[in-house]
């Protein structure tokens, strides 16, 4: 790809970028939020027509007008934001578009033997004929990756593949990837997990801004330096951990149930400190997150606050009992994608802009978080769809901050979040415990966990299996707990 | 052209649109661009556009209400019904129930709000398609104002008729009333907490639900404030003619409330709605009912002639957002 | 409508006296007619069901063949469209059929089982037109300008009455020439109302003809709302509702053409038990038979401010 | 209860519902269930449920046709005015343009398909909404029925009547067809990539397009199939009364054509239905017009029950959905 050029209106997402990729390897992407990763893998695919520039492929200049075209002659992708048909079965969704046919009737049974074909040579265990929607949001992704790898194409785009999964399946992917580079397939990755990147990519190319920055071998360059060519500045603690006093008991959660995704689940949360959950996807971690905060039905326990107890049927109950929850789901949940970022960033605090609503109040809020947080935004009216997935994570966060909340539940915080953002991220959060909030923290990355939280409670498929201090805790330790067998649970608690 | 300006036009394409069927209009027929022609027009639109008011919000939501036209037949039927003269040989209420013209509108508007309550708690909690809600409650209301009375209610007092036909300072009490709806329909809409959440539900309902907003609520409220508006309408549909028949009024007048929403920029996939939208898109349909009968189109082209313009404006209004995918 | 206990009679009472009428809409005339039907229903000890086809013509048909799964022995039927006599006859299998109001487009469908109960829509428009042509002549003038008010374009009875008074005119010496494009106002007061307004003062005209009441006391509110005397031109209408009987006394309504709903719903239900019974149809009721003894009719009559009182209480 | 009988319950309440109505209609009367009045039931619903075939895959992809009946009534007199006596007095078309039964059909079909290709481009490539496109088209074509025709086509021919009223060894013809289309509908949607690309659109539409389905083609098709059913059933319906009124023929048939869907399960959020749960929300429907019909309840309250039951039955429906949430 030479010289890509790509506006939209008001934002100039590409300006004279350059890729080109070798077959057999894995190309890393690199760059912030907005950098405009996604939106040169789009162009290549077709998604997205390019405003000038040239494609060349196999030696030809290429412009795919559909993805189709450029499914056809080889490129397949496995999109950022998950894109499965949820109302449809498994196997509908790896084949759609272009299911078997036998006869003139289409062939399920094909359909079905090819699938679980695909899924058996990963040690995948997923029905094809499940619906798509009663699966984990990590099993939905790896479907995504099956489905994008059976094409056999000759250039495979991963945007952003592991941020939904779990550490055995991105294992799970590595082999994968290792297979398909052995049989000559172009790889391009991209992905915001320094660790994974160095330990997959063969090149790496940087981006800042729309703009190229430079392209390298990954035995050339190291972390700290790939962050220097991202940011345009070092960054020198990922986990700017404040030490804060830990005050008198905030929260406390009795024998929590929500059907069988949350079972008897007790913890306690005190002023100025950050607690972890940990656990492998599925472990039942925001369910738990979501029945406290009144998103999903509690069968059972009780919840105190200041040792009241407080009944939380509703998110609203919940921000009226000063609980903030920055939710996992960011599209499905999180962003109103066609509202301004104005509006996303009140919506959570409306009723305290009076009657009639003071807008002026409004934009000025909005516009101290966006300074605050470093937002990358034309203005504060654009809407948030427009805006790269970090950057709508810091207007969500933004959001929740605006509340004031004694207790804040941030769940994901830095899922598809670049590094400097992530860093900006833990810092907030380090200083929101110092002004004496206090933080309940889900995350899958265990650094992350690991390096914000005072302790960290251990889940696994419903229930609690651990909580550990933060001198004790190691990663090991926390698998251990998170891989625990049920049986042996009772003796630990 | 200017960027800049491929935008103010592309934003305010409607008004364009509105602009140049005015235009035309105009140099087709002397008789259009008049005062008098002016208040008949919409005299003629109003009724129409204070349900579009109602129904846009509906839509903001990504709902709809296919029962505005059956409400109003069926307020208009009841409150008409109890203010005929008590003589009247063919009254609604034979039994002599009477109220007095204040009483009886404001009977007729709390009728309004405990259907649309009812409407909006069925859509809020059983989260059925709005359509198949009011399309049933169209049914239900059609049929219970023909249960109300079998033949129009009519002889209907001055007092009553006062909203639908009197004039104030030569302008219509009820391009007033309509004024008034659009000036209180702009102030919940931007001004207003409700207003400002049926935005976010419109977005992204979830999303509204998790930043608590109370989202059964809220959708209950919008379709109280569709059918006050429905009940408001058949009001004044019945004051302006002097009688509501209630197999007739309001018939398909959803559709009208609807298409001047849509025509204005209302998103049926919810999230998008501007009250000036709305008003150009009632003034379009109302210069091509008025225009098209003054220029003596035969009717069955009429209603080609808007069937395409309804088309075509919707067209060139979505522009504005077709550059963004 | 009247309100009868509702549920199964016909398994267990007398299967004979269970009787459908089966009405094309309700409109207000059209439920005048039902009415006096379902009152003398009761009065004959019949138990009538009426429904609505909603101007759905399949549905008629199938309104039909229900009866007839009914086991019923006749039904009355208010035709859909004219044009479906026949196939209506035949949904009907053994049963004796009733038409009511609307004429059959192919009258050969009559017979001894099949009969019509009603008037002509050619005379009512005719009324109009020969109302028109002598009110003209006294003025002299023979070149006049009309509005025309038509129900829905294209049902028949739309078509019809405009055809009629036209012819009317014509044949009584009156060239009359229209003053606007067709106008179509599907019989509602409302959307004639709206749709003459903004014609009233920039069209030149010199009578308003409707073809019916409503659309008339439409045109008459909307000359009112403009502040123009509705007396100032003839205003004719079709049906002499209440409401159009009132706008005559009072003088803005100058000439309309009774047709007579509770005679034709009562003629129809008479006629049906006669049929069922074996006796000419007119048997125990005072209205005439034409030649064939098929045909019932229930004539239409002009009103004018001389006769409207007598109309008060038919 | 076990789960699994639950489960089963709740994925079958639109059959149990059903069969409910069914039990009660025929205990209330002895008529109800007879093969004769079956078979009246069917003839009566074959059309709205061919109609319901067609709209069914618009709402699958998010859409509506709203046009459905106007599209009736205009194929119906375009294709009876063709057959009609040459010596007609009334005929449609006086210049004594005249075609051959079978071709007058193939023509009526060809009609239907190209207004649905104008209804899907328009849809497809300016991505109005499906609601303001196809009320628009309904403007258009029923003002177009009109024009045609300013009475009812009468006296249509044995020949072309054959499909709408005759019968094959006791099953009405229109039943055969409704269902060959029925067995057609199921096997586009189960079988053909076609059909499973108008789940991907209804379910995801960004899912389908980066699965390399051509959306705007898949779009322009499901309209080409709506309207060609539609104009099938004008076709059947001027058959079937021998006549065709083009103001009335097919009127208000895209409610209860949409309505049977919906009943039935197809979800206007796109991505969900099924053939059989058309089927089922069809005969709901007939079983509901036919037997208040049969017990002699009065019409208003037949359309209250209606409405009733038309919500109450997809309130059932919703419920096998609300658990998920
Ligand atoms: N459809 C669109 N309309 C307008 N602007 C867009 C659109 N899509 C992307 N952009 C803008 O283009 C820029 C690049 O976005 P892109 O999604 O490519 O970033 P990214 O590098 O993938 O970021 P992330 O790591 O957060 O996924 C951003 O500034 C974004 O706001
Ligand atoms: N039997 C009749 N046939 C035709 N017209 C009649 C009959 N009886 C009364 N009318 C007159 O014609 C009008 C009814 O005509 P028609 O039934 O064709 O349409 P409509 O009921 O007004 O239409 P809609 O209810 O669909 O608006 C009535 O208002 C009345 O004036
Ligand atoms: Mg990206
Ligand atoms: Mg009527």
């Amino acid at each position: 790809m030479q010289d890509i050029v790509k506006e939209f209106p008001g934002v100039k997402a590409l300006n004279g970028v350059q890729l080109s990729v070798r077959p057999g390897t894995v190309h890393t992407l690199m760059g912030e939020n907005g950098a405009g990763k996604s939106t040169l893998v789009k162009c290549l695919i077709g998604m997205q027509p390019v405003t000038s520039g040239k494609i060349i492929y196999k030696g030809k200049e290429v412009a795919f007008k559909t993805t189709q075209e450029a499914l056809n002659a080889g490129i397949s992708m496995i999109h950022q934001e998950l894109s499965p048909v949820l109302e449809r079965s498994v196997s509908d969704n790896v084949f759609l578009g272009r299911e078997p046919k036998k006869g003139i009737f289409l062939d399920y049974k094909k359909m079905h033997g090819d699938c679980l074909e695909l899924f058996e040579k990963i040690g995948l265990k997923i029905d094809p004929s499940e619906k798509m929607k009663n699966l984990t949001v990590a099993k939905m992704q790896m479907v995504e990756i099956v489905k994008a790898i059976s094409y056999d194409a000759s250039i495979v785009i991963m945007d952003e593949p592991t941020s939904a999964l779990t550490e055995s399946e991105v294992e799970d992917l590595f082999k994968i990837i290792e297979e398909l580079k052995s049989k000559g397939v172009a790889i391009i990755y991209i992905s915001h997990k320094m660790e994974e990147i160095f330990r997959i990519s063969d090149d790496i190319s940087v981006f800042r801004d729309g703009e190229y920055v430079t392209t390298d071998r990954a035995e050339n360059l190291t972390q700290d330096k790939v962050i220097e060519f991202m940011v345009g500045r070092e960054i020198t603690d990922m986990f700017p951990k404040k030490h804060c006093e830990i005050g008198e008991e905030v929260l406390k959660v009795e024998n929590l149930c929500s059907g069988k995704a949350v079972q008897n689940v007790s913890f306690t949360l005190c002023k100025g400190e950050i607690l972890g959950f940990a656990g492998l996807v599925g472990a039942g971690r925001t369910e738990t997150m979501e029945t406290i905060f009144g998103m999903r039905k509690k069968t059972g326990g009780k919840i105190y606050k200041d040792g009241k107890e407080i009944h939380i049927k509703s998110p609203e109950d919940a921000i009226r009992n000063r609980i903030g929850m920055l939710t996992e789901d960011r599209r499905g949940n999180g962003i109103v994608g066609i509202l301004s970022i104005k509006m996303n960033t009140v919506l959570a605090h409306l009723k305290s802009y009076g009657f009639p609503i003071n807008s002026r109040k409004m934009a000025e809020d909005t516009q101290a978080y966006v300074e605050r947080l470093g937002t990358k935004t034309p203005s504060i009216e654009t809407p948030i769809g427009n805006l790269s997935g970090g950057n709508q994570q810091k207007v969500l966060l933004a959001r929740w901050l605006l509340t004031d909340p004694d207790i804040l539940i941030v769940d994901e915080p830095t899922r598809g979040i670049d590094v400097g953002a992530k860093a900006e991220i833990h810092t907030i959060l380090s200083e929101l415990a110092g002004m004496g909030k206090s933080i309940i923290v889900v995350s899958s990355e265990l650094p992350e966990v690991l390096g914000v939280a005072d302790r960290i409670v251990v889940m696994r498929e419903g229930v609690v299996t651990g909580c550990l201090g933060r001198e004790e805790v190691s990663q090991e330790l926390i698998m251990k707990y998170a891989t625990l067998d049920k049986s042996k649970q009772k003796a630990v608690q | 052209m200017s960027l800049k300006r491929k935008k103010f036009l592309s934003d305010n394409m409607i008004w364009l649109v509105l602009i140049a069927l005015i235009i035309f209009m105009s140099v087709a027929n002397r008789n259009f661009a008049t005062v008098a022609n002016l208040r008949t027009l919409l005299t003629g639109e109003a009724i129409k556009g204070i349900m579009a008011f109602g129904v846009a919000f509906a839509i903001l939501t990504k709902g709809i209400d296919l029962s505005i036209g059956a409400v109003a037949a069926l307020v208009g039927a009841i409150t008409g019904g109890l203010v005929q003269p008590i003589d009247l040989a063919t009254r609604a209420f034979p039994g002599g129930a009477h109220l007095s013209v204040p009483l009886s509108i404001l009977l007729g508007l709390v009728i309004g709000a405990l259907i649309g309550a009812c409407i909006g708690a069925i859509i809020a909690y059983t989260h059925i398609p709005a359509f198949i809600a009011t399309l049933g409650a169209q049914l239900i209301c059609r049929a219970g104002a023909k249960m109300v009375s079998n033949r129009p209610v009519s002889n209907l007092p001055e007092s009553y008729r006062f909203l639908g036909s009197k004039q104030f300072f030569g302008i219509p009490m009820i391009v007033l009333v309509f004024i008034i709806i659009a000036i209180l329909a702009w102030f919940i809409l931007n001004h207003t907490r409700f207003g400002k959440s049926l935005y976010a539900i419109g977005g992204n309902a979830q999303a509204a639900t998790v930043a608590g907003i109370n989202v059964e609520k809220t959708l209950i409220k919008v379709y109280i404030w569709c059918s006050v508006m429905a009940a408001l309408g058949g009001i004044l549909l019945a004051g302006r003619s002097g009688s509501s028949d209630p197999s007739t009024s309001g018939l398909n007048y959803e559709l009208d409330a609807i298409a001047a929403a849509t025509v204005g920029g209302t998103s049926h996939t919810g999230g998008v709605c501007s009250v000036t939208g709305v008003i150009a898109g009632i003034l379009i349909l109302g210069v091509i009912n008025n225009g098209l009968v003054l220029m003596g189109v035969d009717d069955n082209m009429t209603n080609v002639l808007k069937g395409l313009i309804i088309i075509g404006s919707v067209v060139l209004d979505m522009r504005k957002n077709i550059q963004k995918v | 409508g009247d309100k009868e206990e509702s549920g199964s009679t016909s398994a267990t009472g007398n299967d004979a006296m269970a009787l459908t009428l089966i009405m094309s809409q309700r409109d207000e005339w059209l439920s005048e007619m039902e009415e006096a039907a379902l009152k003398e229903a009761k009065e004959l000890g019949i138990k009538l069901t009426s429904v609505d086809a909603q101007s759905d013509a399949s549905k008629m048909l199938q309104f039909i063949e229900t009866a007839r799964n009914d086991g019923q022995k006749a039904i009355i039927i208010n035709m859909v469209d004219p044009e479906t006599a026949a196939q209506c006859v035949e949904a009907a299998g053994d049963m004796f059929v009733v038409f009511v109001n609307r004429y059959p487009a192919d009258d050969s469908v009559l017979n001894e089982k099949v009969v019509y109960v009603g008037s002509d829509e050619n005379t009512s428009g005719k009324y109009q037109g020969e109302w028109l042509a002598e009110h003209f002549n006294e003025e002299g003038k023979t070149d006049i300008k009309y509005i025309l008010l038509n129900g829905i374009i294209g049902q028949t009875s739309t078509t019809l009455r405009t055809e009629s008074v036209l012819k009317a005119l014509e044949d009584n010496g009156i060239n009359a020439t229209e003053a606007t494009a067709p106008l179509a106002c599907d019989y509602a007061r409302e959307t004639a109302q709206d749709m003459i307004a903004p014609l009233l003062k920039t069209t030149k005209y010199d009578c308003i003809i409707s073809n019916n009441d409503g659309m008339a006391l439409g045109a008459i509110e909307a000359m009112n709302a403009e502040g123009i005397d509705p007396t100032s031109v003839p205003i004719v209408g079709i049906d002499a509702s209440a409401d159009g009987r009132q706008a005559v006394k009072d003088g803005t309504l100058d000439m309309t053409v009774f047709q007579d709903p509770k005679g034709q719903g009562r003629g129809a239900l008479v006629a049906a038990k006669n049929l069922i019974e074996g006796n000419a149809i007119n048997d125990g009721s005072d209205y005439e038979l034409d030649d064939t003894g098929n045909i019932l009719w229930v004539p239409f009559e002009p009103v004018t401010k001389d006769n409207v009182a007598d109309y008060d209480n038919r």
